[in-house]
């Protein structure tokens, strides 16, 4: 009898890509939803806008390099990427400029290296950059959470605003827009108040921002989903958590009148969405053990260091990218020991 | 002394010489195949950039100023560097022949990379003294280094990726350089607020 | 550390398989009845191939050596049984190749006839090792766990290197295999026999048996058989259900906490690990004087009718093995020579089963499906985190994908034990053991290539040095004559052998070219 | 000495025979062309001072010579680097001071400023030397750029009052740029400090003699 | 010894230092933010790089091993000092925005390279040429990514074009108009990166498809006899 | 003006000398690129590459004087070293992969052989026995295939044969696109 031939093993772990990318979909949906509640449609506007984009650009792609298009768009990858870049953006960005984002991501930061797994840079973050250098202007219109907003726009008036770029008559974007609590921080800190007076603001809430630490922690809930199903490896988040405490911790023991509490840090802007979701991104992360804390400390030090030294009032995108950038090098030096490994060949 | 720690801060993050200010790109794009090599000209380039630095300072200051031949700058400085990589490589072939072998294929290139002769020019241009001399042309150094072993790590990877055809290559290399400018750009503003 | 239990330690990864041992656990299905047709291997060991001993049409008896090496690594191989050899031909083998290499085919007579065997040597406490290694050399005992390396170089250390345990590999950790549970459950004294033999073989002060707990049957009449032995320093060692436990290093790591040395051998450490099977043929060869001629081998998977453990000589086809168990059934789908993790599929059951034979699972499609398409590597590490060996599978695969074989070298392919770990959790599916197979056989012929280049180039520049002295005393003498009959010579000053190297070598670039030229005209 | 030491001296004064040659070939070719272009440029680098000059004060009334009536201030009260104060006279009387270049931190990186006082402590206006702020964003403190560098004309240290010497967003009176308020920011400080070192130095920088040896022009 | 014809095609197109040959990297990227910019110094540098060419090859024979590459270096050097000095002379303005780049015309890879692999080795009328080519194919490149980097940065083309050519050249600029924003990472060092990236592959493109006619009027053209397909050569 | 001359011919001249004396004192000896480059190629000195056997070919290409894409037997893998040790752009090397793929070596058939020893002379590994009239034989183990003893046989005796694979010299195959391998497709 005549038998077909392949190699073993034989048989494979349920376990796969999409699934994969599926467990960070739904890991993200507390944290979404959180936007969604305290910063109305937008969010979810631009999600869909983003997500559109991004598989009708994955789609044409894979067409022009004769790839097969249904098998590969089932990785959800792409969905992964527009959905985080979407959620790192203001809720009230003009349409254009998601689309350009999300065309820059997956075309561009993806594609042009093979797409999915290839990429040295975290497409999302690197387009999430592209946008803020560019149109600084939009890019920092951020809402106010819900509960402090004195204007709540409908879903209509915010359908409208995305994509006309403009604002429904009557209201203008100093009515609309505020600062977010990392901007507050730096504007307040340049004007030599000092943390405690800052701090009275009605903006601040428990341990962070308000609004904005309900988010992180309902992003914390899908992280702990995720490193629970062994979707992430735990180095990464507790390293860059590590390294962001530590460091705000070490300067804040010495000043604590100027450089903000480390929980303020923690839970505002992008850390914990960045600690779970983002840096996690194992495609552009360091990928061995020792890496893998040494990288998430990094970002978490430099986010630290840019938000407190630096241009940028959230650092998160920028950290991760510069350490995507060392992701190969530490890789390189970070093996470890392998089985029997011989004393002298340690070095 | 924080002054100092400034300097270096600026010109090895904030105005990286390769990715921000624009100087010694062909052997950044040139050397960066392999990590092993790019450590090596790294190596290099960090001796020579500071050396030339230094001694471009004290020819400034001492032979072209005095004289008032401000405009034989360039001619003096490229001359100066050309000693420079002469003399390193012979005290380097002679001391530590094992540093010859790692270093010395690096040693002509340096010449023409004009990190080495910018960091002179700008030395003048911003009137820095001799220890900021020698500190600017040291830190430009390490931020060259830095960004080209990243860079050629990154590489080695970008090599073995399915990049699509007409990318292969230096095109891919350029843009893998262009996002990580783009990252650096995460570091302005690091100074001077 | 000294004070831990054995089996207390660990090694890194592993997975859980189920392990579907119960079709056939403890099941034992008779001997396999003698076929009139054996074709027996020349090549059923690691090591030199064996040198046929006898000749077309000769007759030959049971036990008899038919086959021997010459070097130092190698086994003897002896006929199953008694008959006539028709022919010594290239014959289909179990190879993941599918290739065909040389092989005894015997006629058997159907007698089952002994030949002369040695004495046995029951009182081998009072030999010296070296006389019993030779009668396990004798025998043509391989290793029965896996890679069938000849157990008489195993148990020779050499001088400088004590062995302070013994570690018998009981773990049997591929799924469906149960061959060993039964060889366990059965014949317990038979495996303390050998072990008491090596001990003595290999002055080991003690001996560790190590036995997955999902072989608790085992477990206890190891135990009982041990109890009632004069073996006192020899523990049976329930270790944790883990795939790749019965890995060598794996489990001389959890029983000893030794780590083999990468690129080593146990022996570096003071540890020699073999086979219960082994040990078992072991007890044959020197307590009864007989060589090794057949195995237990579990037949398995959804695709059998009946699943079980049978005995079978070497040499019989592998088809005539399922067809006494009852034949296939409509399942059968892909035929693999070992477990799902570590074995091979072949195209054609038409193959003798060897020495290192220990399982044949006729899986149904769901058992063991068609490879997907894979999808690039996405780094997610979980390959690392299931390697037992440490390695970084996903760097690996990187280089051998990309044939950069040195770097696999720097990332210590050659410390891979193919245990497919890395691919079972692949969220990518990508087959990743393929591509370290390939690198690895790739990187020694290429080290081959090398070491022919670097014979080649050795061979030409003795040969230029030859020619050019042959054409300095040519001169030489030719001066001489010169001078002495003071006579003009005409030297034409080229060497007319040189001239037709030169030629030989100008026309072959001149054919090159033309050929070329062709080529170029029509493309 | 052997022969092969003085083989290599040959050698070796070769070699520095021909670079000497051509280190003189070029250097006179350098020096030819530097003969020809010096006062060019010299009149260049004039001429473009002054065109920024003559936009701070006006040109009819300055009858002294602006470029030979320089002092050069060291002050961390003014400027980081030192600065050079030209002061423009009216038959005599004080007219002007052009402070430059005044250095401030940017947000990318120093600007240089010219700032004219007049001698009633009115600004003759601001103009931006030289900079690395973000194109789009902060480079709008060019002139070539928008006219906010303009909206200094005319004011002094107490129109507006010193406390609303400031941006907008901070409670000031000078407009910041949407997404980039910290380098208006930090002009509207540097001039303001320099308005302040005026009001208290003035005097004293119009009497200290002038430096004796002036500089060609100012290159910046 | 290839022809002019060649000498031109390889310094525009096939050996083209920016796309293919990736030197004089710095300046390509540093200057090509505006297309006047580019224009301007891809001119210096196609001036020195024809005068160190013609020199270079003049002075071939008589300049030893040892002492070659500081002269020409010393030759480069002399002659970007000169073209500096008379830019500063009579496009004061240019120079400045220019600024440290033109005196780094020297360490342009580019120039050594040309004077190393083809002035050392042609005579002066090949050498004069190969130096106009380079430089005319570097300063093309230049002035392409400055175009499309000012036009996608900040919606103009030829803007600053007075600097080169008087006031009178003010109204040739070219503006997308007061709406567009631009994407400003186009002028910013990324962009640079960016679209060299881009063209090279372009330029790959091209070639390809050039190849893909080549190959397909070779097969068209196969029937036609000998002395029919000759003049299609010269 | 003067002074700039004198100044930079002075800086220039000092500067000769010290290259005049650096040219001198530190001459390289040997060339160790070429023993690198020797050291990759397979060393079946064929002559293909143009040169008189690998050695010579060594030679021009450590001096820059030949690409590196000549060797046929080497392949991509030689030209690919070669690229990686001096650190140039990878060329495709000229031959067609099938025939490069499987390893050839001399036959002789020694019925026809007449003993005119002329392959001996041809062949630069002395993988040939035999002597004057008599039948001659090649061995296996040290032919490398260069095929430069076929030409010179008067009788056209010798015949390259593919190298047989067997169980110790099979490769796993590379991974592709078919993983799996139905059993019609082997029969074939
Ligand atoms: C090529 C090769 C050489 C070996 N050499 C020795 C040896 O010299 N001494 C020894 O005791 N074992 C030797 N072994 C046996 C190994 O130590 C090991 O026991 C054997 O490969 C079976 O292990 P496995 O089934 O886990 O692969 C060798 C094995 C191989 C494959
Ligand atoms: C992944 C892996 C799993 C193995 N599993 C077993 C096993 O379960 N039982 C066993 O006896 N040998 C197993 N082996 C082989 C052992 O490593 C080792 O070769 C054997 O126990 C040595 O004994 P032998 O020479 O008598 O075969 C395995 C090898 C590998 C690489
Ligand atoms: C790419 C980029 C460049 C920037 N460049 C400048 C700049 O040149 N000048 C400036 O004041 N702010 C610049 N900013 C903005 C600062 O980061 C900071 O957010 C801003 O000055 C705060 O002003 P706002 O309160 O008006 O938002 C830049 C921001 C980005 C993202
Ligand atoms: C845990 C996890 C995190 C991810 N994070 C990101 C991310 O931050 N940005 C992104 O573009 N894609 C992310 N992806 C999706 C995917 O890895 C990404 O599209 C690849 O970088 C594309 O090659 C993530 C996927 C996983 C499984
Ligand atoms: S498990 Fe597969 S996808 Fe994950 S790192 Fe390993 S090889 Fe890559
Ligand atoms: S097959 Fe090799 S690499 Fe993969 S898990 Fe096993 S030992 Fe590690
Ligand atoms: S026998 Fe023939 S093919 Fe083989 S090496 Fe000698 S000459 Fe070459
Ligand atoms: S050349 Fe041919 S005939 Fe002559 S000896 Fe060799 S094989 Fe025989
Ligand atoms: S132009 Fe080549 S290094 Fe700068």
């Amino acid at each position: 009898m005549k038998f077909p031939v392949h190699t073993s093993p034989y048989g494979q772990l349920p376990n796969s890509v999409t699934r994969l990318m599926a467990l960070v979909l739904l890991a993200l949906v507390p944290g979404v939803a959180a936007l969604v509640w305290y910063f109305g449609w937008g969010v979810m506007i631009n999600i869909v806008i983003a997500t559109t984009t991004a598989v009708a650009a994955e789609a044409v792609i894979l067409r022009l390099r004769h790839h097969r298009v249904k098998r590969t768009l089932m990785d959800l990858s792409a969905v992964v990427t527009a959905v985080l870049l979407a959620i790192s953006l203001p809720p009230l960005l003009p349409w254009w400029l998601t689309v350009l984002g999300t065309l820059f991501a997956i075309v561009f930061v993806k594609h042009l290296y093979g797409g999915l797994g290839y990429n040295p840079f975290n497409p999302a973050m690197a387009a999430y950059v592209l946008l803020l250098i560019s149109f600084p202007v939009a890019m920092t219109r951020w809402l106010p959470p819900e509960i402090l907003a004195n204007v709540q726009l409908t879903f209509g008036q915010t359908l409208h605003t995305i994509l006309t770029g403009h604002l429904p008559d009557a209201l203008t974007w100093d009515a609309v827009t505020s600062a977010t609590p990392l901007d507050e921080m730096r504007t307040q800190l340049e004007f030599n108040k000092t943390i405690s007076e800052i701090r009275q603001s009605p903006l601040w809430g428990d341990f962070g921002a308000r609004g904005w630490e309900w988010v992180g922690n309902w992003f914390l809930v899908g992280g702990l989903f995720l490193l629970w199903r062994k979707v992430i490896a735990w180095q990464i988040p507790a390293g860059m958590l590590a390294g962001l405490l530590l460091t705000a911790g070490l300067f804040w023991m010495f000043d604590p009148e100027t450089i903000p509490f480390p929980g303020f840090h923690l839970f505002s802007g992008g850390m914990i969405l960045g600690a779970f979701f983002i840096a996690t991104d194992p495609v552009t992360a360091s990928t061995t053990p020792r890496g893998r804390l040494i990288y998430g400390f990094l970002i978490g030090m430099t986010v630290f260091i840019i938000r407190t030294w630096g241009g940028y009032p959230d650092a998160v995108a920028f950290a991760v990218l510069l350490m995507n950038m060392a992701a190969p090098t530490i890789d390189y030096y970070t093996q470890p020991k392998v089985f029997g490994a011989r004393k002298e060949e340690d070095g | 002394m924080s002054e100092y720690a400034l300097i270096l801060v600026s010109t090895v993050l904030v105005n990286n010489f390769v990715l921000v200010k624009f100087l010694g790109l062909c052997p950044f794009m040139g050397v960066s195949r392999k990590l092993e090599t790019a450590m090596g000209m790294g190596l290099a380039t960090t001796f020579v950039l500071t050396l030339s630095s230094v001694a471009s300072y004290l020819v400034n200051t001492w032979m072209l100023e005095p004289l008032g031949l401000e405009y034989m700058r360039t001619i003096a400085f490229i001359l100066v560097i050309a000693v420079v990589v002469q003399f390193t490589e012979m005290v380097m072939h002679k001391t530590s022949p094992v540093l010859y072998q790692v270093l010395g294929i690096f040693l002509p290139l340096i010449t023409t990379n004009c990190a080495v002769l910018g960091v002179a020019l700008l030395n003048t241009q911003e009137q820095h003294n001799f220890v900021e001399s020698a500190l600017y042309g040291f830190g430009a150094a390490v931020g060259f280094s830095l960004v080209l072993v990243l860079f050629a790590a990154i590489r080695e990877r970008v090599n073995v990726a399915d990049v699509p055809e007409p990318f292969k290559g230096n095109a891919i290399a350029l843009i893998t350089a262009g996002l990580m400018s783009m990252a650096f750009m995460g570091f302005s503003g690091l100074v001077s607020s | 550390m000294i004070t831990r239990k054995p089996g207390s330690w660990d090694f890194h990864g592993g997975i859980h398989r189920p392990d579907m041992k119960a079709m056939s656990a403890g099941r034992f299905l008779g001997k396999v009845p003698l076929p009139e047709r054996l074709v027996i291997p020349l090549q059923q060991h690691i090591g030199t191939m064996a040198e046929p001993l006898v000749k077309a049409g000769e007759k030959v008896l049971k036990g008899q050596t038919i086959a021997r090496v010459t070097e130092y690594i190698g086994a003897s191989i002896h006929a199953p049984t008694s008959g006539t050899v028709v022919e010594i031909s290239e014959q289909p083998v179990p190879h993941p190749s599918g290739l065909a290499s040389t092989c005894i085919v015997l006629e058997a007579d159907g007698r089952d006839e002994w030949g002369e065997l040695p004495e046995p040597l029951p009182w081998f406490e009072e030999l010296d090792s070296s006389v019993l290694r030779e009668r396990i050399r004798w025998a043509g005992i391989v290793g029965l766990g896996g890679a069938a390396f000849p157990t008489s170089v195993k148990v020779n250390p050499g001088p400088d290197r004590h062995i302070d345990t013994l570690v018998i590999n009981g773990a049997e950790c591929e799924p469906y295999i149960t061959c060993d549970d039964l060889l366990m459950r059965n014949q317990a004294d038979r495996i303390v026999e050998g072990i008491r033999v090596l001990m003595h073989v290999v002055d080991a002060g003690e001996c560790l048996i190590g036995i997955e707990d999902n072989k608790p049957e085992a477990i206890a009449a190891m135990r009982k058989a041990v109890a009632e032995s004069d073996l006192d320093t020899t523990r049976v060692i329930s270790v944790p259900t883990r795939y790749p436990m019965g890995g060598e290093k794996q489990l001389i790591k959890v029983l000893t906490g030794k780590e083999v040395p990468s690129h080593g051998i146990p022996a570096e450490i003071g540890v020699i690990c073999l086979n219960v099977a082994t040990t078992a043929a072991v007890t044959d060869a020197v307590m009864a004087g007989r060589p090794l001629l057949s195995r237990l081998v579990t037949v398995t998977g959804e695709g059998v009718k009946q699943a079980g453990n049978v005995e079978v000589p070497y040499g019989v086809l592998m088809s005539h093995v399922i067809e006494h168990v009852g034949g296939y059934s409509d399942k059968a789908y892909k035929f693999i020579l070992g477990g799902p993790m570590m074995g091979f599929t072949l195209q054609d059951d038409e193959v003798p089963v060897t020495k290192g034979t220990n399982c044949l699972l006729v899986a149904s499609r769901e058992e063991a499906p068609d490879p997907d398409h894979a999808l690039p590597c996405i780094r997610c590490g979980k390959c690392a985190e299931v390697c037992p060996a440490q390695l970084l599978p996903q760097q690996l695969y990187w280089y051998s994908r990309s044939k950069d074989l040195e770097k696999t070298q720097e990332y210590n392919l050659f410390d891979c034990i193919e245990c497919g770990c890395c691919s079972w959790v692949c969220p990518s599916h990508i087959p990743l053991v393929q591509y370290y197979r390939f690198a690895k056989t790739e990187t020694w012929a290429q080290e081959k290539e090398k070491q022919a280049a670097e014979e080649a180039r050795r061979r030409h520049e003795a040969r230029v040095e030859r020619l050019e002295r042959l054409e300095r005393e040519r001169k030489e003498r030719l001066r001489k004559k010169k001078d002495a009959l003071h006579k003009k010579t005409a030297d034409s000053g080229t060497d007319p052998k040189k001239a037709a190297i030169e030629a030989a070598m100008k026309r072959v670039a001149e054919k090159k070219k033309a050929q070329a030229e062709e080529q170029k005209e029509n493309p | 000495m052997g022969e092969e030491q003085k083989q290599m001296l040959r050698e070796i004064l070769l070699s520095a025979t021909i670079l000497g040659v051509f280190g003189i070939l070029g250097a006179a070719l350098v020096a030819i062309t530097w003969s020809a272009t010096e006062e060019r440029i010299a009149a260049n680098q004039r001429e473009m001072f002054l065109r920024n000059v003559y936009k701070l004060v006006p040109k009819e009334q300055v009858t002294n010579e602006l470029l030979k009536d320089v002092i050069t201030v060291n002050d961390p009260r003014l400027s980081a680097r030192p600065v050079r104060v030209y002061r423009a006279r009216h038959d005599g009387k004080p007219l002007a001071l052009i402070f430059s270049p005044v250095e401030s931190p940017g947000y990318a990186g120093p600007i240089r400023l010219m700032v004219g006082i007049g001698a009633d402590g009115v600004l003759g206006g601001v103009r931006v030397l030289s900079h690395q702020e973000t194109p789009g964003l902060g480079d709008k403190i060019d002139e070539q750029k928008s006219d906010w560098i303009l909206s200094f004309s005319g004011k002094s240290l107490g129109n507006p009052p010193v406390e609303k010497w400031k941006v907008k967003k901070d409670g000031g009176i000078f407009d910041q740029f949407t997404g980039a308020t910290i380098t208006p920011r930090k002009i509207v400080a540097a001039v303001k400090r320099t308005l302040l070192y005026f009001q208290q130095e003035k005097d004293r920088l119009f009497k200290l003699p002038a430096e004796t040896n002036p500089p060609n022009a100012p290159n910046h | 010894m290839i022809g002019y014809r060649e000498i031109i095609k390889e310094g525009l197109w096939n050996n083209n230092q920016a796309l293919v040959a990736l030197l004089g990297l710095c300046p390509l990227l540093a200057v090509s933010n505006t297309l006047v910019n580019g224009m301007g110094l891809g001119i210096a540098t196609t001036l020195v790089l024809v005068a160190s060419n013609t020199t270079v090859s003049l002075i071939r024979n008589w300049v030893r091993q040892e002492v070659r590459l500081p002269v020409f270096v010393l030759v480069i050097a002399s002659f970007v000092t000169a073209v500096e000095l008379s830019m500063n002379a009579w496009f004061h303005d240019l120079y400045k925005i220019l600024g440290i780049f033109i005196p780094l015309i020297v360490t342009n890879c580019t120039i050594v390279g040309r004077a190393e692999a083809f002035a050392s080795r042609n005579n002066v009328p090949r050498s004069a040429l190969d130096g106009l080519s380079i430089g005319t194919g570097f300063t093309l490149v230049l002035m392409v990514l400055g175009g499309l980097r000012e036009l996608i940065g900040q919606g103009t083309l030829f803007s600053g074009l007075h600097l080169m050519f008087g006031e009178g050249a003010r109204g040739l600029v070219f503006s997308l108009g007061d709406d567009y924003h631009g994407l400003i990472l186009a002028i910013l060092p990324p962009g640079a990166f960016f679209g060299l990236g881009l063209l090279i592959a372009l330029k790959y493109l091209i070639d390809r498809r050039l190849e893909e006619r080549a190959a397909r009027k070779a097969v068209q053209a196969e029937p036609a006899t000998d002395t029919a397909a000759a003049p299609a050569e010269g | 003006m003067i002074i700039a001359i004198l100044t930079m011919a002075t800086l220039a001249a000092l500067f000769g000398v010290l290259l005049g004396y650096a040219s001198i004192r530190f001459k390289v000896e040997g060339d160790p690129i070429a023993d690198q480059v020797d050291s990759l190629l397979p060393q079946t000195q064929c002559g293909q590459c143009g040169f008189a056997g690998c050695r010579p070919y060594a030679e021009a290409v450590a001096a820059g004087e030949a690409d590196i894409n000549l060797c046929a037997p080497g392949g991509e893998p030689v030209m690919l070293a070669l690229a990686d040790l001096l650190g140039k752009e990878p060329k495709p090397v000229e031959v067609d992969e099938g025939e490069h793929g499987i390893k050839k070596v001399a036959y002789i058939h020694e019925d026809q052989c007449i003993g005119c020893t002329l392959c001996i002379q041809a062949c630069p590994v002395d993988a040939i026995v035999g002597a004057a009239k008599q039948m001659h034989t090649v061995i296996v183990d040290q032919c490398t295939g260069c095929e430069l003893c076929v030409p010179p046989c008067p009788v056209e005796c010798i015949e390259m044969v593919p190298v047989k694979t067997t169980l110790g010299t099979w490769k796993w195959p590379y991974p592709g696109q078919d993983l799996l391998q139905k059993p019609r497709e082997q029969a074939s």
